[in-house]
Order: structure tokens, then C-alpha cells, then sequence
């Protein structure tokens, strides 16, 4: 297996969008980018996902909003975000200093909500697709419930589906007893792709104050600690759908990323593990185009689900 | 350019009960180093990923040698305090604003520094010193007489003490300190613990004086991306657009008027 | 919160049954506590909570059966037991030595082989309380479903309640959208107590070899990985029933055992710790101990669930 | 008694690319420590909470000074290589079974240790040669000229060497290397990966010796209670009333007969 020069055609394409490479980064961890760009060249990712926006600003939780847990963190930020206005004004125009895909990230407390951020994200060019945020936990109201419920997913899913101009992904959240349910669920609602895992709810609590350290009590677990959760996840619903998964949860290696793409992920994301190394992307990167080369993958897309086979 | 730096330990040591003073030394040049600002400083044990934000207590920008002043307060702060000369750290930053030096220069200025929130004070101090006509005032709040940095304060500012305990100094904490001696200011800037900020913030609006607080918040990126460590603004902050300002970026170091605490 | 010299009372009741104080073993993870033996003092246990035993031997599944993961590990032992008579005559004569409490797990595929054990079981005086394994992931057949379905787990525990003489614990999975629900379901079904969590289902995939780590593709991820999800999973479960509730997941410090209880956990167990530190049943007891003086806490049963008020 | 040590290294030293020789010294005597028999090394690191089991290649009773030998191929591992003299490590056991010495006392035997079964395999034929009139011949096999230990095992031994690529010694593996030299035994012990100990078991089973296999698996406990590490047997086994025995305390010494591999 040693290193060979041959090129590796490290693309990929989902539902008809061609990314340069498999590598993106989740949402809410690394803004729109322009928080990391003095870490990552922008240009090198296969795309930013950006943090989730819903129709008018979002003040988010109270704070703490985030604590460390064995090997991973917990966040209840709330989904706080400036809305859809400023962020085609200011995000969408920042990235359109770069070449790479951008995926925008869409929450809202109803379905009108969510409606109103993908209309009014339908002519702008500078958005390749859209993830929908169906399964974030820490709003007390919405969200959550249209990603466990695999009715009110698929129903959601055929509503912005009709709407949205860009390909439609819909975000699954691990919350639930069978995610074979809700991706068939969001396959048959006419989603393009899916993306899992969000993160898992977890809770800590401040043993000496007898206190829960979250303002928000529970947050949602992500980092190292719930890869092995996800890859299992990506594994099933792999075997369920036929449409294009985006791998996340726990990625911090470039072993990891592949671990997910062979599991039937034809792109991953890497989340938190930006806090602990921003540059940790573009390791995955490096490592994934080593890897392929070591095992003379000529097309990276050739790995993705070899473990079902 | 924020970046993730290497370090080397220059030398680790007990200042107090629980309190270290760390030395570290940058191998590539982490650009300009200004009081108040903060790194984030990462473990070596893989099951704990965030970095743990730590003030600059100085900076030698000669041999690039960092200077933080921490107490042990859990896991993170605790391997911290084994670390030996020659260990390797992680180090994600210079990272956050600054207090505005110009805005302090020539004025009376009162640097209130409660508990573990002495350190950033003391590289505001030194600072200052080489400004003319600045005339620094620490107020130095310890629990005890198990006192840290203050024979360092007292080169560069006067110093009053105040410790809970009465075992040193003032009896009573840095805010009723200054009450007491009626301690004159132009500008105060403080760091400490969030009962202590409030009384700073109170007092600075009774005595209608700028005020300049530096705040701490649970951290994830340290460099403005998570959201997790926000601040409740008076205003709408121009970048998140809500009344909410991240401290890792907007911050630490706020205007008292700016933020609700 | 300086050290009194006070004496702490660290008995629990549940369900009628006193144990001397709130720390058990996790099932799986401690044997019949005749392994642990040469470690722990098992009388100072507040119970030895045993392998999963079902009506005849069962093989368990192929090898590899365990690996580590960030924070914990894998297993799928598939329940290999030597069956309820060799665990009568050999296990329980074991425990007949000791004084400490002894709660049995029971395992089956399908409701007469669950309710066979417990027949078995219903005159062995060494048996205190019955705990029922509806949540093993690792087999195929049977056990798993009753667990995730609130229906099928209402159902299997009237059965059982029915026909078994000690007090019976249900023992719930995470890997469900709600635990409130099938913590629920048990409760209305009879059950005395619940206990939670069993193991969340993962997989680990070798990339080099492209293949599966474990035989059994997936298996149960237990450790310091799962305990904010365990504690979120107790605190909902306390929030919804009334009886009592033995916490368990990814405890390895008396401070994570303290947590649960606050969480609202009247026991604890220690599972998969025990291999990473074979003493930590005792120093989760005296860190329990300790906490109790410092905070003043005359009997430990006080703290349970404090973080609700 | 099975305990958790506290064990201190006294050295760490490369032996071949990837390969290490750790010197552990226990502060309480473990014990008897017999050939075959291995302990379970824990990491420091949070993250890796299982021990990894490494076989026993030395022990010094009079120091309490413990030698394993171990190839790289993981986190731990990797952690491990890295061990400094001073360094505290703590070692689950003494653990498993051993070989039985008595039954080979007086005998020609047959050692076969491939690459990283080698190690215990030196720990046994020291043990042999003190016994009268035993005649141990060693077969092991490299990948490639990249020896360790066979300088030592030339000095209780008589040694075959077997390289993949035949840079040293027979170009083979060991098993073909004991079939090419005809190499007499009236019973043989074998410590290495799978294929190789399937193709020793056939040798054996052909030659109607007797045949005693260490065996590996993924382990948790390493003490018997997890039942993580079994293996096949021909026969219901005394423990597990199935037909599964626990490498980790039935083994990880087998009778090749029973056990299926
Ligand atoms: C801008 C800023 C500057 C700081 N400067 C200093 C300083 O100069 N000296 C000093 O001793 N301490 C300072 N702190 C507090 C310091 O960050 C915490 O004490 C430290 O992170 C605790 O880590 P731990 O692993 O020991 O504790 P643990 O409780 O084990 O940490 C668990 C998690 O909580 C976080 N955490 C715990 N306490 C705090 C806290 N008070 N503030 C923020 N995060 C916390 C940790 O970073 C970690 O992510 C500062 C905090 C901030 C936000
Ligand atoms: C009874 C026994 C004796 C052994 N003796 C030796 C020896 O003397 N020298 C030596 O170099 N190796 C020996 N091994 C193999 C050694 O245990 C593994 O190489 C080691 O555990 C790998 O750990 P890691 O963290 O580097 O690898 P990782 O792959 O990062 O480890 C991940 C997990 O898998 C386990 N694991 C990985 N490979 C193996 C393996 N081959 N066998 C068992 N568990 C594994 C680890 O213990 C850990 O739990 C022995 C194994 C057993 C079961
Ligand atoms: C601080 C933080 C904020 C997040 N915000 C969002 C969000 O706005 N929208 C969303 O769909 N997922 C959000 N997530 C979930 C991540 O995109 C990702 O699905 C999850 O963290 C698991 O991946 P990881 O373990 O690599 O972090 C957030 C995660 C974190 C840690
Ligand atoms: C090796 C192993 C075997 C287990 N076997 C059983 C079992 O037989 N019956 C059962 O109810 N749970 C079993 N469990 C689950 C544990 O009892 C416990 O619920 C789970 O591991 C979470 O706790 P922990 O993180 O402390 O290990 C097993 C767990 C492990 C790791
Ligand atoms: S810590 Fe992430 S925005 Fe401040
Ligand atoms: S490793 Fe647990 S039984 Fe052998």
C-alpha cells in the first residue's frame, strides 16, 4: 500500500450539485466561514454549511450554552442567528469571495418559517443547496418535533421541497428509535439528500452547586464521543434510501471520515472537532486523498458504502 | 491571523494554593500580544477537546514568551499545573479585543482585580506604567493572606489589598475597598467574578465614570463561530444583529454601559 | 463544606427492598461478581446485579466481540450464558456467601423463555430483585423489540409482574425517541422499578481492512461516552414515573454517580468502568460517602433527584 | 490475587522498527508470573478506558521488574513507545493461564514464535532451559531481516530463523520453515497470528504431538466477567457451559485440540 503518484478524482456529486471534494464543514460550527478563514483556505473546502438561519433574527438561549463532556461537548446556543436578510447580506456576500459550494443551513419554529427562509433564498445564486434543520434539540418550540415524527417529516419535506429552487437536503437528528424511518421518511417527502447525525440530547449536571451547568438543562452531544452512534446511523440509513447521505458526528480524523463514507456517506462534515483543531478539515482532506491513493481509489465515490458490499 | 500555535513550557510554578504561573514560548511569532486579550489552551488528553481560555498575565515579545496565571479548578487546569519545562502545549490564539490603551492614557485609573481575575490586571498594569501621566491604582481582592502577584502590582501601580478573611489588608472585597478609601478614578477597569462585576458596573455608574469589564463565558471555538459564549448587550450588536455579543470576539473586554450582567 | 464527623445513612429502598447503600454493578459487566472478588469486598456492594441468564446456555455471537471506542467501548456478547439452572446451582450458591444484595438480569427471545427464568427463579431466596433485559442490542431474535415498542413493553411486564414473586425492574434502552414513553409503558405495566440505561447502539468499521470490527457489525457503546445521554435519559424518566429509578451509563467517578442520583436515580450501577478500573465500585461508594458529609446529607436517598426542585 | 498496579518504568527501548522493550518495575509483588501468562497495560490517556493486553516476555522476581515487548499498531501502543524511565504506568494482573512447565519438562520441544509472538516464546524457553534434559529449538519468523530477541533466544536455545522476504534466514514462514528442516518435537508450543497457529495445528495434529497454542482476541475485562474474548472449543467448556471458553482465564494457553481456530 505504499504512496503512488497517481491522482486521485477526489469529487463528488449529490443530487446533481459536483463538490471538489467530500469535505465539509457542519453547521454551526464554523459560522459562514469567516471565523475560520485565517485557519483554512475556504477555497480548499467541498463546502460550507452554514450556521442554520430562520426568517428573522434569533436571540438563542441563555447562556452557559455550552460545556466539555468526555470526549465531546454539549450546546444548547439555541439557534440564535441575525436572519435570512442580513445573512444574504453580509454571509452570502462574503462567500461569494470564494469558489467553493455553500450549503445553507435552514431552521424555523413552523413550517411557514421555514418556508419564508427558503423562498427567500430561491434566486440567490450564490446557494447550492439547502439543509433543513428538522432535528435541532435545543428550542423549546418546533424544530425538534418534525425530525423524530416521520409524518410531520415527510409532510415538511413535500412543502419546502415545492418551494426551495436548489436541491433540498433534510437533517436527521439520532433522537429517534429507527432512523431507517425518518430518511425513508424524507426520501419519500421528495428530499435530494440527507445529512445525519445532529447531535444526540445529553445533560450534565454541576454536582457541587446541584445545578445543570446548561442554562438550557439538556444540550446536544457532538465530538469524538458520539462517532461510533453516527456511523451506525449513516450505516442504516444507507441501507434504507436510495438518495445521497452527508455523514457528521464526531469526525476528527481523516480515519473517521473515511470510516463514514464507507458506511454509505458520499460527503462528511466535520463539527466540533473544528474547536479542538481548526485546521482539521483540511487534515481530513489530506488524509482522505492519502488514503485513497494507498489503496488505489481512483474516484473517492468508489469507497463510498464499500462496506455493504 | 489567528492560528493554533506550538509552545514550549519555559517553566511552570506555584504562586499560591492552587495557583500557577506558566510560561510559554511560541515558536512561531503569534503577532501583537495587548492586555486583555486571552489564548485558548488545549489538553493533551484526547477525551477533553476544548481549549481552556486563560487572560495574558504578560507578554515578552523578545523571546515570544507568554505568561498566564491560572488557578486549578478542574481537570484541564489541573494537568496544566503538572506541566514541566520542556513539555509541548497547544495554544489557539492570541485570541479576543483589548482594553484601549489611548482611552486610559494620562488618566487616573482604577484596576480592580478579584481572585483569579488579578492577572489580566497586571498586564494592564505594566502597560500603563510606561504611559505618561497614568496614574494606576490596583485594588487586589484574595480570598486570604495567601496572596499572588501583588509584590508584582506594587512595582508598576499602588496597590490596595482586600481579602475576604481580613487576613490581609481590607477586610472585605475589592468593590467595598474602594467605597471605603474612597479611592478617586477616572476610568475603572476590573476583572474577577460576575457578583464582583455587577458591583464595579454599579459603582462606576454612581460615580458616572467610564468603566471597561472583562467577562468570561463557557467557551467551544474561542474565535466567534459557536455562539456559546455570548454576552446580553444593551444594544443590538452590529455583528450578530440581536442584543447579544460573543465574548471570545466582541470581547472579553466590554464598555460596563454596553452589557447587561 | 469542611469534612463532619457525621455518620451518613447510605441505605436506598426500592420497591420495598433496602439495600445498604446505592452502588451495584451493571449486568454484563461484573459477572456473578466472582471475577471481581480478588478487587472488591462484594459484601460492601449495594447489590450484585448478574449476566443476563436465560432459560438454556446461550452461545453469544461470534468474536470479535468487544472494542474500544473514544470514551468507552463496543460489545456485542450476544448474552452468552450458561443458562438458569448452571446459574442457580453455580452463581447463586456463589452469592450465597455474601450479604450483599443480588438482582437478577434476566435475558430471552421471545415472552415464554423471559417468563420461564423468572418461574425458575420465583423460590431461589438468594434472588432479591429481578431486572429484565428488554434492551439487548446484540441479539438478533426477540429482546431489542420489546424495548423500543411501549406497547410490546406494557405487555412483556404485566407478564412477568404476573408470574414473578420479587419485585421486577425494567430494564430500558436508549436507543429510542422517547424514554418517557416506554419508561412510562413499564410503570403502568406493573414494573417496580426501571433501570437505566443499556448500552447505544454503534459501529466501528476498520478502514484498512474495510470491514466491521465486530462480528456482529454493530454493538452496545457503554463508558464515560454515554453518561450525558444517561443522565438526560434518567432526568426525563424521573420527571414521568413515580417508581423508582436505578441510573446506570458511563458512570466511572463517584461525581458521575452523584449526577445521576441527583438526576433522579435511587440506585446506581457501575458498568463498563469496572475494566478500566476494577475498584470503582468502592470509589464511587466513598466518593458518595463523602459528598454526603460535605454536603451535609444525612441520607443519601435526600439527594435523589434534588436537581428537580 | 488479580490487582491493578502501579507498576514504574525502568526503560524503554526500540528493539526493530515499530518494536519495544518496556521495563515496568511493580512497587507490590504481583506474584507468581509464569510463561504464557500476560497483563493488561492501561493508557493514561481518558479517551482509551480498556487495558491492552500484552504477553509476558521476562519477569524478575527479585526486582519485581516486568518485560513485555510490543509492536506498535494503535493509540495505545503508540502511547506506550513513548514511556520514559520514571514514568508511572498502571498494569492490570498478572492475568490468564500458563504453559504448563511439568508436561514439557524433559522433552524436545518445538517453540514457534511469528513476529510479535515471539516474546512469549523467549519468556518460555528461558523457563525450559533451567529444566534437565529438555531440548528446545525455536523457530521464529520476521517479516524481514529486522530481527529482535533471537540473539537472546540463541543463548537457551537452539534458533530457526523464517523471513517473508527471506532476507535472513529460511524464506518462509515458520511453519514451512519446521516442514523444510524436518525439525524434530515431541511436543510444540506456537505464539503468533491466526493463519500461522492454524497451519501449527495441523503440523501438530500430523505429527500426533502434542500441541499448546497462545491465543489472542479483543478483550475488556481481561479478568473472565465480560466474556468479550472467547474462543471456539470442540467441547462444552467447564466455565461457560457452552462451547466458548475465555481466553483471558481458561487461556490464552490452549490445548490446540481443544480449541477451534
Ligand atoms: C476570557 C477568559 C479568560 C480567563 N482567564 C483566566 C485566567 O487568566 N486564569 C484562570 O485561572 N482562569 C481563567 N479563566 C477561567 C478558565 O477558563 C477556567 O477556569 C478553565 O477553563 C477551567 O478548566 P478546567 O478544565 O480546569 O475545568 P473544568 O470544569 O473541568 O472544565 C470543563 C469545561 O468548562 C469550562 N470552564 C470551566 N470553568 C470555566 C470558567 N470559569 N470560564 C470559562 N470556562 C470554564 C472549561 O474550559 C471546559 O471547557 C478565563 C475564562 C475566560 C472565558
Ligand atoms: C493475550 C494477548 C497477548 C498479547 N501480547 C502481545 C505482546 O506481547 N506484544 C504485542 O505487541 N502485542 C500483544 N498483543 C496484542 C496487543 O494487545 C495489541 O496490539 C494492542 O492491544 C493494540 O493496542 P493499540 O491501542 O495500539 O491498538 P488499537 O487498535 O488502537 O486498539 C484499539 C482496541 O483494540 C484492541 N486491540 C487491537 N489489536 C488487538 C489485538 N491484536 N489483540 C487484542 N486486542 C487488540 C486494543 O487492546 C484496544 O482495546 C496481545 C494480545 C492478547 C490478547
Ligand atoms: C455549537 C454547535 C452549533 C450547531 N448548530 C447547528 C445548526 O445551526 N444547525 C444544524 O443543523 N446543526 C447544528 N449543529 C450540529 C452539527 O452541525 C453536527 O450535526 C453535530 O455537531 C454532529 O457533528 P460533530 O460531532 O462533528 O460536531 C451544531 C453543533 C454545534 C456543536
Ligand atoms: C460487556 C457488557 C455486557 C453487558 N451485558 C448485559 C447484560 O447481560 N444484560 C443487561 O441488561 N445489560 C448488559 N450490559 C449493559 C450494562 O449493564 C449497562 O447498562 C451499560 O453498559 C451502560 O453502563 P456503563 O456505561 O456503565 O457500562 C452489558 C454491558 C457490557 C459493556
Ligand atoms: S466561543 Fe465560540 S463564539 Fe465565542
Ligand atoms: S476479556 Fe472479559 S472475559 Fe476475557
Amino acid at each position: 500500500m505504499e504512496n503512488t503518484n497517481t491522482k486521485v478524482d477526489l469529487s463528488v456529486n449529490i443530487a446533481g450539485v459536483t463538490f471538489q471534494n467530500p469535505v465539509m464543514t457542519a453547521s454551526g460550527t464554523f459560522g459562514s466561514g469567516m471565523e475560520y478563514s485565517d485557519f483554512v483556505d475556504l477555497n480548499r473546502l467541498g463546502a460550507v454549511v452554514t450556521k442554520g438561519v430562520s426568517n428573522v433574527p434569533w436571540e438563542g438561549n441563555p447562556t452557559p450554552r455550552v460545556t466539555e463532556v468526555t470526549g465531546g461537548m454539549l450546546n444548547a446556543i439555541g439557534l440564535q442567528n441575525p436572519g435570512v436578510e442580513v445573512f444574504v447580506e453580509r454571509d452570502l456576500k462574503f462567500l461569494e469571495n470564494y469558489k467553493t459550494r455553500v450549503i445553507v443551513n435552514v431552521c424555523g419554529h413552523t413550517e411557514d418559517e421555514y418556508l419564508a427562509v427558503v423562498e427567500r433564498l430561491q434566486d440567490e445564486k450564490r446557494v447550492d443547496m439547502l439543509e433543513i434543520n428538522v432535528s435541532c434539540p435545543n428550542v423549546k418550540q418546533g424544530a425538534m418535533a418534525f425530525g423524530v415524527d416521520p409524518k410531520a417529516l415527510y409532510d415538511i419535506t413535500r412543502k419546502i421541497r415545492a418551494v426551495a429552487k436548489q436541491p433540498v437536503i433534510m437533517k436527521l437528528t439520532p433522537n429517534v428509535t429507527s432512523i431507517r424511518e425518518t430518511a425513508k421518511a424524507a426520501e419519500d417527502g421528495g428530499a435530494d439528500a440527507v445529512s445525519l447525525i445532529n447531535t444526540i440530547t445529553g445533560m450534565k449536571i454541576d454536582v457541587e452547586r446541584q445545578k445543570f451547568v446548561l442554562a438550557n438543562k439538556t444540550g446536544g452531544m457532538s465530538g469524538p464521543a458520539i462517532h461510533p452512534v453516527a456511523v451506525r446511523m449513516v450505516y442504516e440509513a444507507a441501507q434504507t434510501v436510495q438518495i445521497p447521505i452527508i455523514g457528521m458526528g464526531g469526525i476528527s480524523t481523516w480515519q473517521d471520515a473515511v470510516e463514514m463514507m464507507l458506511a454509505g456517506a458520499s460527503a462528511i462534515a466535520v463539527g466540533a472537532e473544528n474547536f479542538h483543531n481548526p485546521n482539521a478539515t483540511m487534515e481530513v482532506l489530506s488524509g482522505i486523498e492519502d488514503y485513497a491513493r494507498r489503496h488505489h481509489v481512483a474516484h473517492i465515490s468508489d469507497i463510498v458504502g464499500a462496506v455493504h458490499q | 491571523m489567528k492560528a493554533k500555535h506550538t509552545t514550549t513550557v519555559q517553566s511552570c510554578q506555584r504562586l499560591a494554593e492552587g495557583v500557577y504561573d506558566l510560561r510559554l514560548v511560541y515558536e512561531t511569532d503569534p503577532g501583537e500580544v495587548l492586555p486583555g486579550q486571552f489564548v485558548g489552551v488545549y489538553s493533551k488528553d484526547s477525551a477533553r477537546r476544548l481549549p481552556r481560555p486563560i487572560s495574558i498575565a504578560g507578554y515578552d515579545p523578545k523571546g515570544k514568551v507568554l505568561r498566564l496565571v491560572f488557578r486549578v479548578v478542574g481537570a484541564g487546569t489541573e494537568e496544566f499545573s503538572h506541566l514541566k519545562a520542556g513539555d509541548q502545549v497547544d495554544v489557539l490564539g492570541i485570541l479576543g479585543n483589548r482594553y484601549d490603551l489611548p482611552a486610559l492614557s494620562g488618566k487616573k485609573v482604577l484596576l480592580l482585580g478579584g481572585g483569579i481575575g488579578a492577572p489580566p490586571m497586571l498586564c494592564l498594569a505594566k502597560a500603563l506604567h510606561s504611559l505618561p501621566g497614568t496614574e494606576v491604582t490596583a485594588v487586589l481582592g484574595y480570598r486570604t493572606n495567601d496572596l499572588f502577584l501583588a509584590d508584582e502590582f506594587e512595582e508598576v501601580s499602588k496597590v490596595v489589598i482586600a481579602t475576604d478573611d481580613g487576613t490581609a489588608g481590607f477586610h472585605g472585597n475589592v468593590v467595598e475597598a474602594v467605597r471605603a478609601q474612597n479611592l478617586p478614578a477616572d476610568v475603572i477597569c476590573a476583572c474577577g467574578p460576575l457578583p464582583m462585576l455587577r458591583g464595579v458596573k454599579a459603582l462606576a455608574e454612581e460615580r458616572r465614570v467610564p468603566c471597561f469589564l472583562s467577562l468570561e463565558e463557557r467557551m467551544a471555538c474561542g474565535v466567534g463561530a459557536c455562539l456559546g459564549c455570548v454576552t446580553k448587550t444593551t444594544k443590538v450588536d452590529a455583528h450578530s444583529h440581536v442584543k447579544n455579543a460573543r465574548i471570545c470576539t466582541e470581547g472579553p473586554v466590554f464598555n460596563a454601559e454596553d452589557v447587561e450582567i
